[in-house]
């Protein structure tokens, strides 16, 4: 690429404008390193162009220069970059998405929302308040972009009540340059007034491009379904002594099929998610809230008129306390909190990454009967490297997020194992191989995959699978400019 | 006249040394069996090509090794499921009279059947009342296509329905699609390929809990492709809690306003206090609605039916007192079998523009169709029209006419009328100003997708097409790309 | 080449709407099942929707009759599954209005008239023409189950018992023809049998498409009823009540005929037969020709309630959806659908396995030796046997 | 030293919570609103303090120019502190001082540096002409009154600057106060300076200042500006300097309080504070500018998008008034936020701030709102 450099920065320009464009070594630094490669000390080089492009023309425009002069490209919608997904891995261009900003529509009849892939859950949220709709958000941070989540994965904190169709259709500029439309947005006219249906048209190409993060292209707008907010909306809690009987009730609870969200955490984790990052500094703080926490805890989200909610509560009560749990209550301010998380995108759920920042998530989607023994072996590869808690400098107890999928018949399980991220790299060793462990042990034995697609786990799958999902990419991207090079690469 | 058709297959020996003697087949009127389906005439001109061999292969492996032949000498091939498809089978316009029909009778077999990940695995020509039959012994049901439930199979509904058909609580479940958890699907190479789960669980544990758990949903890519991206012969589903409850009822809405008002509300209640809705009228009568309530518990079933009820009276909406007739409407609609609502002698059956349409649109198209039916065909024998709309979710409904003829017209006058004449004006309102297609069903509407596609759509379809069916063996033609 | 019976029932098949619902329900609750189409044998023309887009294609001469045809079209049980399922209904009367099973009989006697008939099936009619019977014994041998037994021949007593050919050659209906005889002569009813003078009832000559030989058969049988001044008969073989019932009177039958099971019945509620204790749990297998052609569900049904200690329990398909045995429309005789795991007997069997029943009871001596093979196949001797009504009650005296 | 916030630097998440405000969904930060490449945010800020630190990369004027266009606003630490309890604006800062110190500084901040170092203030006007605003104002010089009434550069040399100093003097003395200015004796406060990293040129005007004010007796101040409030409120006392002071919106609102205070009247005018960052996020007072609004009789009060702690900074902070290194265009802070009072359906926006006032003046003819939307300080409304 060096040979034509000027030639393509001055395409570039000529795409997006000067302001638009730097190939400034201190513009491009932020772009190349995110928690994980810090962690995992990969060295990422630079790219040689950041652009930030404002159409979908430009998108497209971008993309065939890529063609002409093959080199890579690594969009990012917002730039919530945590695990590595969108770093320049070969260099070339970081596409940053964030000035396509625009909530194209929110359709209070159809219940969508048509938006860039710069909308934040955040934003979108608060735009779909004001006409008495509510996101279904993934489960991300409120400042995560909903077509970012859907590149990354559809699974959520949110029960099988809302988990048709999310991304209901997109608009998707392909690494040859085109564009493509999903689903009944697909129809030559007609589909710029219908892009409300997923599945018109044959195959379903919008669950293509879920998952996929950006490998197939780069989605420049996406149809996202909203809900009716209730009536009434009302988070319960439940507090546990024991892991094994929280989860048997949680399954039991998510089969009645009608909560409308759904978590299971432990305390630790509840702790982090309830206290701001300097009260959980405070260990007095810390011990308190956690002496008034149960073990375990299960929210439910219920919804409806005043009368279903009752009835769902009285429900859940009962079959929860056939396994032992009990409700529990916080004070109003720490309850608040909790209701925020419950209802996604919040601040709340900052706050787990917090205050240590440093958190080497051990991710799975596998099925409920497996999570207590998981947890267990996380616990004990924790104390077999004598793992302390950055903050107390006690035995590291590690945190546990558990969202069901589908009535619970998979879930998708975070475990954080927290450092103190300033740490150098020798002292970071514990906790790698920490991980590393945890990995080996459970990917190998469980099954339980990643929610995005990585090298190393790509070699637990199917050959068949992974030679139809890079036999696509090579289909869909002949010159590899997509993503090439990275632990998410398909090439 | 007797159109000549050859009576020997020049892979006939080849199929026969894989499937055995009695599961392949040249015979003509074998052959010719397989190009009915029902209302045949109506949706596209008569029963078109007749496969050149019949082939029913008993296992995944068997059905690997026929396409393989077919890659060989480049014949086409055409999977058939149960044949339930209301309007027209795609085999009638795709390849040329060397075609390969795949008929998946065979692979009759439930799997497993598990009710701790709450998965039916089941291979693909199992019928769906079958599945729903064998699920609902463990207490737990499947979001399947409820018409025809009986007739068509697992594969069939996922290819040739758009997104792999509409369960009964369509409403509110969306398509069987979101309840598909994975695929074994012979690809046009004659590859085998698992989708589904992704990383770990294709390995360590034979469940595909997630599409999108590895990477993207390679899953989809294989529902409502009418076939033409690989022969489906596996497929696991999520299977759910049976609620206990189940509640029908009519309400006369009186007024077609009052109807939508009502609609339009309970479209936007949450939680859906119905799993199925349907509003429906017949020329100057009052529009009706018919829902089910579904439940866990009585109570609950009480509660969303007061909200549903006090809904429907908020607008104008009675108890209904209906006849039989009306109770046949409704049950067109919720029957669980095709034509179970008593067609006079001689009369057809179909559909008339059933599309999928944005919710606000709904009304306006109703209007639409109706004026395209009086200028089209509206001078024939037209015994009945029914105007229908039911909820897709909450973004779009289903919306058409339920159209009969009567003794004065001819199956083959209709359906040359119909589609020389009706549609082009279909396609023209799509095209022009709804999006989406006409027809939820494989049949015309994945023979007729292709004419509206975006020209990047049809590119994208031929660039898949190409790489994964190099021969272009797979239902050849399909899509006209 | 002619199709003219075909061409009389044309309606009938332009009338199809192609649905397929005919091919049968898996959902075992309401509707029955084809039991050729789930066997899995032949292919899309051997289901009933496929048998009438044969017949449509061959009235549109797209084809014309031949032997694999011939083969595919014999492989029908006759059994009526199709036209209870039919979807294309009456709107008067709800009734379907499609009736695969006639234009299956059309076809057959096109067939036979085309002289195209498979190999088996001529074997049939051969034997029935040349010996009067399918097992090619001599007429004199088919009073030969009654030797031995007190059933008296007939000399104007009130009942005609007629037994038919598998009645009286088969072993497996001997046997059941002599506990129903037993039966009802301690029921007290007066009959007579006629043996060697008893024709073949040709209720299977007629589904084979065989008319001329049918007819034959009927007016030799009322022939010899008039003979004997016979007003009144009781059949063991609901293949010949179908006959005599159905067809007969074309030819001036003018008789009064019950199928065994109701005169049973009779006795057991006039409490003519008092049935002794027997701790079973038996399941009942509603022979096609009694029950779907017939509509006698309750008489045999009321022979075993009125056991006591018997529990009667249901298979899935039952009554009106009963689930044929294979072996009717000729398939007795001819088994142009063979074996194998998914033959209808063997799926039958394993049905009344799985409702847990220690007897199948059955009233059709056809039925009977079909599942018998079927148990032997499945080897479920020691779990499950099968049984005729009569037998069970007989069981119960002792 | 940057080493010393090696922690902060290291627990950075790169979680993005910086560019957005929480709860509005808005974008908060002024400079990454403007250039959009994450190195105008915090985050990327971070990142580029993370490698300087690493010594990946030298500090330059290009990475500088990255930092300078910061305008201590404080959003990102407001959004950041809460949401994983990092402050990065402690770490910008550190970065512009290390900058100071090796002289890679952008041409504009040095000029600025120069400026106040030769001239005392950046307008290059000479010291004798500080106080001539409040000659013609009427308003006497500080010669033991209870109160000292600050004025700041902008005051004292920016027209707009001079006439708000002059209404918020009359004001004042309207309420009764007892008040007097340095005039020519007045000296910078020196906040920008220190926003700008050059701490040695703050520490010696502060020092400088203390040492006046204990001269002359001071004990009470009121400032017309928030930045010099926050200098003399914040930074001050660590030099021994500890005066009671008040930005003059509190004062106002204790005379209100006092009933010392007769509000004027708005012919029913609809007014949208903006709240300038030193008074609001720095210093929290978010409710006295308000009270005095709300006083006034037929002034209906509204509020932007944006309000409060997530307030978006005009621009003209951390030396960006001087240096102007955010430059103009549609995206420039101040016409985003202009747009925004127009949205809120404001006829007024209101200041507090005489760089507030000016930034957004200018943003309101940049725009061509003047039909539309008027800029007013509170004490030409009250």
């Amino acid at each position: 690429m060096a040979a034509n450099l000027e030639e393509i920065r001055g395409a570039l320009e000529a795409i997006v404008g000067r302001a638009n464009l730097s190939g400034d070594a201190p513009d491009m630094i932020p772009y190349i390193k995110d928690s994980y490669s810090t962690m995992m000390g990969r060295e990422v080089p630079l790219p040689d162009f950041v652009v930030m492009p404002k159409t979908a023309e430009e998108v497209q425009e971008i993309v065939k220069l890529a063609n002409q002069h093959l080199f890579p490209i690594y969009p990012r919608s917002f730039g919530v970059n945590i695990a590595g997904s969108a770093l320049p891995y070969a260099g070339g261009v970081v596409l940053d998405l964030k000035r396509m900003d625009r909530i194209i529509e929110i359709n209070e009849d159809t219940m969508t929302a048509t938006i860039e892939p710069g909308v934040t859950w955040g934003r979108l949220r608060k735009e779909a308040n004001k006409k008495g709709l509510d996101v279904i958000p993934i489960g991300g941070p409120y400042q995560t972009s909903p077509v970012g989540n859907h590149l990354l994965t559809n699974i959520t904190l949110y029960s099988s009540k809302y988990h048709c169709d999310r991304a209901v259709t997109l608009k998707a500029v392909l690494p040859n340059g085109e564009i493509l439309r999903t689903g009944s947005w697909a129809s030559a006219v007609g589909g710029e007034v219908n892009p409300y249906f997923r599945y018109a048209y044959g195959p379903d190409m919008t669950g293509m491009f879920r998952g996929s993060l950006g490998n197939y292209g780069i989605i420049v707008e996406m149809v996202e379904r909203l809900r009716p907010v209730a009536p009434v909306e009302k988070n319960v809690f439940f507090g546990f002594e024991e892991l094994a009987p929280c989860l048997k009730a949680m399954q039991a609870v998510e089969r009645l099929e009608f909560s409308r969200t759904c978590q299971a955490s432990n305390s630790s984790m509840t702790a982090h998610l309830i206290l701001s990052p300097h009260r959980i500094k405070d260990p007095e703080q810390r011990q308190k809230l956690l002496a008034r926490l149960p073990n375990y805890q299960i929210t439910l989200g219920l919804g409806g008129t005043e009368e279903m909610v009752a009835l769902f509560e009285r429900v859940a009560n009962e079959k929860i306390a056939e396994y032992g749990g009990k409700p529990f209550c916080l004070e109003p301010e720490e309850m608040a909190i909790l209701n925020q998380v419950a209802e996604g995108a919040s601040r709340g759920i900052m706050h787990m990454y917090a205050p240590c920042s440093g958190f080497a998530a051990v991710i799975g989607c596998l099925p409920i009967t497996h999570v207590a023994e998981i947890n267990g072996i996380v616990k004990q590869i924790v104390g077999k490297y004598d793992l302390r808690d950055p903050l107390s400098g006690e035995p590291l107890d590690h945190q546990l997020i558990v969202l069901p999928y589908d009535r619970c018949s998979t879930v998708y399980v975070e475990q954080e194992i927290l450092y103190d991220p300033a740490l150098d790299q020798a002292q970071l060793l514990p906790v790698m191989q920490c991980l590393r462990d945890c990995y080996a042990q459970i990917v190998g034995k469980y099954g339980a995959s990643h929610t995005i697609p990585n090298k190393t786990l790509m070699k637990n799958m199917l050959p068949s699978y992974v030679e139809l999902l890079t036999g696509f990419k090579k289909m869909v991207d002949p010159n590899n400019i997509m993503m090439p090079g990275g632990p998410y690469s398909l090439d | 006249m007797p159109e000549a058709v050859p009576q020997t297959h020049e892979l006939y020996e080849e199929i026969r040394a894989v499937v055995g003697a009695e599961h392949v087949t040249v015979e003509e009127f074998a052959r010719r069996a397989y190009t009915r389906a029902p209302f045949y005439a109506v949706g596209g001109g008569g029963r078109g090509k007749i496969p050149g061999i019949v082939v029913r292969p008993g296992t995944t492996e068997e059905v690997a090794a026929v396409v393989k032949l077919a890659n060989r000498t480049k014949t086409p091939i055409v999977p058939k499921g149960g044949g339930g498809s209301v309007s027209t089978f795609p085999p009638l316009y795709v390849g040329d009279q060397s075609n390969i029909l795949v008929d998946t009778h065979r692979l009759n077999r439930i799997l497993d059947i598990d009710t701790t990940y709450m998965t039916v695995t089941a291979q693909s020509g199992v019928i769906l009342s079958q599945l729903a039959e064998e699920v609902s012994k463990h207490g737990f049901h499947t979001y399947t296509v409820d018409v025809p439930i009986h007739m068509d199979t697992v594969g069939g509904v996922l290819s040739g329905f758009l997104g792999g058909g509409e369960p009964s609580d369509m409403a509110t479940s969306g398509t069987m699609n979101n309840y598909l958890l994975g695929l074994k699907v012979v690809l046009p190479t004659g590859d085998i390929v698992q989708t589904g789960g992704g990383p770990g669980t294709n390995i360590h544990q034979p469940r595909f809990l997630h599409r999108e758990a590895g990477s993207s949903d390679m899953t989809g890519m294989f529902v409502g492709d009418g076939g033409s991206f690989g022969i489906k012969t596996e497929a696991t589903f999520s299977i759910h809690p049976y609620p206990k409850v189940f509640m029908l009822g009519i309400t006369d809405m009186g007024s077609r306003e009052n109807m939508w008002d009502a609609f339009r509300e309970l479209a936007a209640t949450d939680p859906y206090p119905y799993t199925r809705l349907l509003g429906f009228h017949q020329q100057d009568g009052p529009w009706y609605f018919v829902h089910v309530i579904r439940a866990h518990t009585p109570e609950e079933g009480e509660l969303k039916k007061n909200i549903l009820e006090k809904i429907c009276h908020k607008h104008g909406g009675q108890p209904a007192t209906v006849g039989r007739e009306i109770l046949q409407i409704a049950n067109m609609f919720s029957a669980r079998r095709l034509g179970q609502q008593a067609l006079p002698m001689g009369s057809t059956m179909t559909y008339f523009g059933e599309a999928l349409i944005p919710m606000p649109q709904s009304l306006e198209y109703l209007d639409d169709i109706n004026a395209l039916l009086d200028e089209t065909v509206g001078d024939l024998d037209i015994y009945k029209r029914i105007d229908f709309v039911v909820p897709y979710l909450r973004a779009t409904t289903i919306t058409g006419i339920l159209l009969y003829f009567g003794k004065g017209t001819t199956r083959d006058e209709a359906s040359q009328r119909l589609h020389e004449k009706a549609l082009g004006g279909m396609e023209r309102l799509f095209t022009e100003k709804y999006g989406g297609w006409t027809e939820t069903h494989q049949g015309t509407s994945l023979a007729h997708s292709a004419s509206v596609w975006a020209p990047s759509y049809k590119n994208f379809m031929r660039t898949i097409k190409k790489a994964l069916d190099p021969n272009d063996i797979m239902m050849p033609g399909l899509w006209r790309i | 080449m002619e199709a003219t019976n075909l061409a009389l029932v044309k309606e009938n098949v332009t009338k199809c709407m192609g649905c397929g619902i005919c091919r049968g329900v898996w959902e075992r609750k309401d509707v029955a099942m084809c039991p050729v189409w789930a066997t899995g044998v032949g292919f899309e023309d051997s289901s009933p929707r496929g048998r009438v887009t044969v017949a449509q294609d061959i009235l549109d001469s797209h084809i014309s009759y031949s032997s694999p045809l011939a083969d595919s079209v014999f492989r029908c049980t006759d059994c009526g599954c199709c036209a209870t399922t039919c979807d294309a209904m009456d709107p008067n009367t709800l009734e379907p209005i499609v009736n695969v099973p006639q234009i299956v009989r059309a076809m057959r006697m096109d067939l036979v008239e085309n002289s195209l008939v498979p190999p088996l099936v001529r074997d049939y009619m051969k034997a029935v023409h040349i010996n009067g019977n399918p097992y090619k014994q001599p007429q004199d041998a088919r009073g030969n189950w009654a030797k031995g037994s007190e059933v008296p021949l007939y000399s104007g007593q009130e009942y005609l018992f007629y037994v038919g050919d598998v009645g009286s050659y088969d072993e497996r209906g001997q046997k059941m023809a002599r506990s129903v005889a037993k039966l009802l002569m301690t029921g007290g009813v007066s009959l007579g049998i006629l043996g060697s003078e008893e024709y073949s009832d040709g209720n299977d000559t007629m589904v084979m498409g065989e008319s001329g030989l049918f007819q034959y058969l009927a007016e030799a049988n009322i022939a010899a009823f008039k003979k004997h001044s016979i007003k009144k008969i009781i059949s063991l073989d609901p293949h010949s009540y179908n006959a005599f019932a159905n067809h007969y009177d074309q030819w001036g039958a003018g008789f009064q005929i019950q199928h065994y099971s109701e005169v049973l019945a009779e006795l057991l509620s006039t409490g003519r037969l008092s049935p002794g204790r027997l701790g079973i749990k038996a399941t009942y297998h509603d022979p096609c020709y009694l029950g779907r052609h017939n509509e006698i569900y309750e008489a045999p049904r009321k022979v075993l309630g009125a056991v006591p200690g018997l529990k009667l329990v249901e298979m899935p398909r039952m009554r009106k959806s009963a689930f044929c045995c294979g072996g009717g429309g000729g398939n007795f005789f001819t088994d142009l659908i063979g074996g194998g795991e998914c033959s209808p007997n063997r799926v039958r069997i394993r049905e009344a396995l799985d409702t847990g029943a220690e007897v199948v009871a059955v009233a059709c001596p056809l039925c009977a030796k079909m599942l018998e093979d079927a148990l032997k196949a499945e080897s479920l001797d020691d779990r499950i046997a099968v049984k005729d009504i009569s037998e069970i009650l007989l069981d119960s005296f002792a | 030293m940057l080493a010393d916030y090696r922690d902060t630097i290291y627990h950075c998440l790169k979680c993005g919570a910086c560019r957005h405000a929480y709860e509005v969904y808005e974008p908060i930060c002024p400079s990454g609103m403007k250039y959009g490449f994450d190195s105008h945010y915090a985050i990327g800020r971070i990142s580029l303090a993370r490698a300087v630190l690493n010594q990946e990369v030298p500090i330059d004027a290009e990475l500088m120019r990255r930092i300078y266009t910061c305008t201590s606003c404080g959003a990102c630490d407001e959004q950041c502190h809460e949401a994983v309890g990092v402050d990065p604006l402690q770490v910008i800062e550190e970065l512009k001082w290390e900058a100071v110190e090796s002289g890679m500084i952008p041409p504009e901040v040095r000029d600025y540096l120069k400026h106040m170092n030769v001239h005392g203030n950046p307008y290059l006007l000479p010291q004798e002409e500080r106080g001539a605003w409040a000659s013609v104002a009427g308003v006497p010089q500080f010669d033991g009154q209870e109160y000292l009434f600050y004025v700041g550069d902008v005051g004292s040399y920016d027209e707009r600057g001079q006439k708000i100093a002059a209404a918020v003097a009359a004001k004042l003395m309207g309420c009764g106060l007892e008040l007097g200015v340095l005039g020519a004796r007045e000296m910078s406060d020196g906040n920008e300076v220190n926003r700008v990293g050059e701490r040695g040129l703050f520490e010696y005007l502060a020092k400088a200042n203390i040492e006046q004010f204990d001269e002359l007796g001071v004990t009470k101040i009121i400032t017309l500006s928030p930045h010099a409030y926050h200098a003399f409120r914040n930074d001050y006392p660590q030099w021994g300097g500890r005066y009671e002071v008040m930005h003059y919106t509190q004062a106002l609102a204790q005379a209100l309080e006092q009933g010392k205070l007769t509000a004027g009247e708005a012919r029913d005018q609809r007014v949208a504070f903006h709240d300038p960052c030193f008074l609001g996020r720095h210093n929290a007072e978010y409710d006295a500018p308000r009270l005095v609004l709300e006083a006034v009789e037929g002034l209906e009060l509204v509020e932007m998008e944006r309000n409060r702690n997530n307030a978006l900074c005009c621009g003209g902070g951390g030396g960006n008034f001087f240096t102007d290194l955010l430059g103009a265009g549609p995206l420039s802070p101040s016409r985003v936020r202009v747009r925004e009072a127009v949205e809120a359906g404001a006829q007024v926006i209101a200041t507090a701030c005489p760089k507030c006032f000016n930034m957004l003046d200018e943003a309101i003819k940049a725009e061509n709102l003047e039909d539309s939307l008027t800029v007013r300080d509170i004490a030409q409304i009250a």
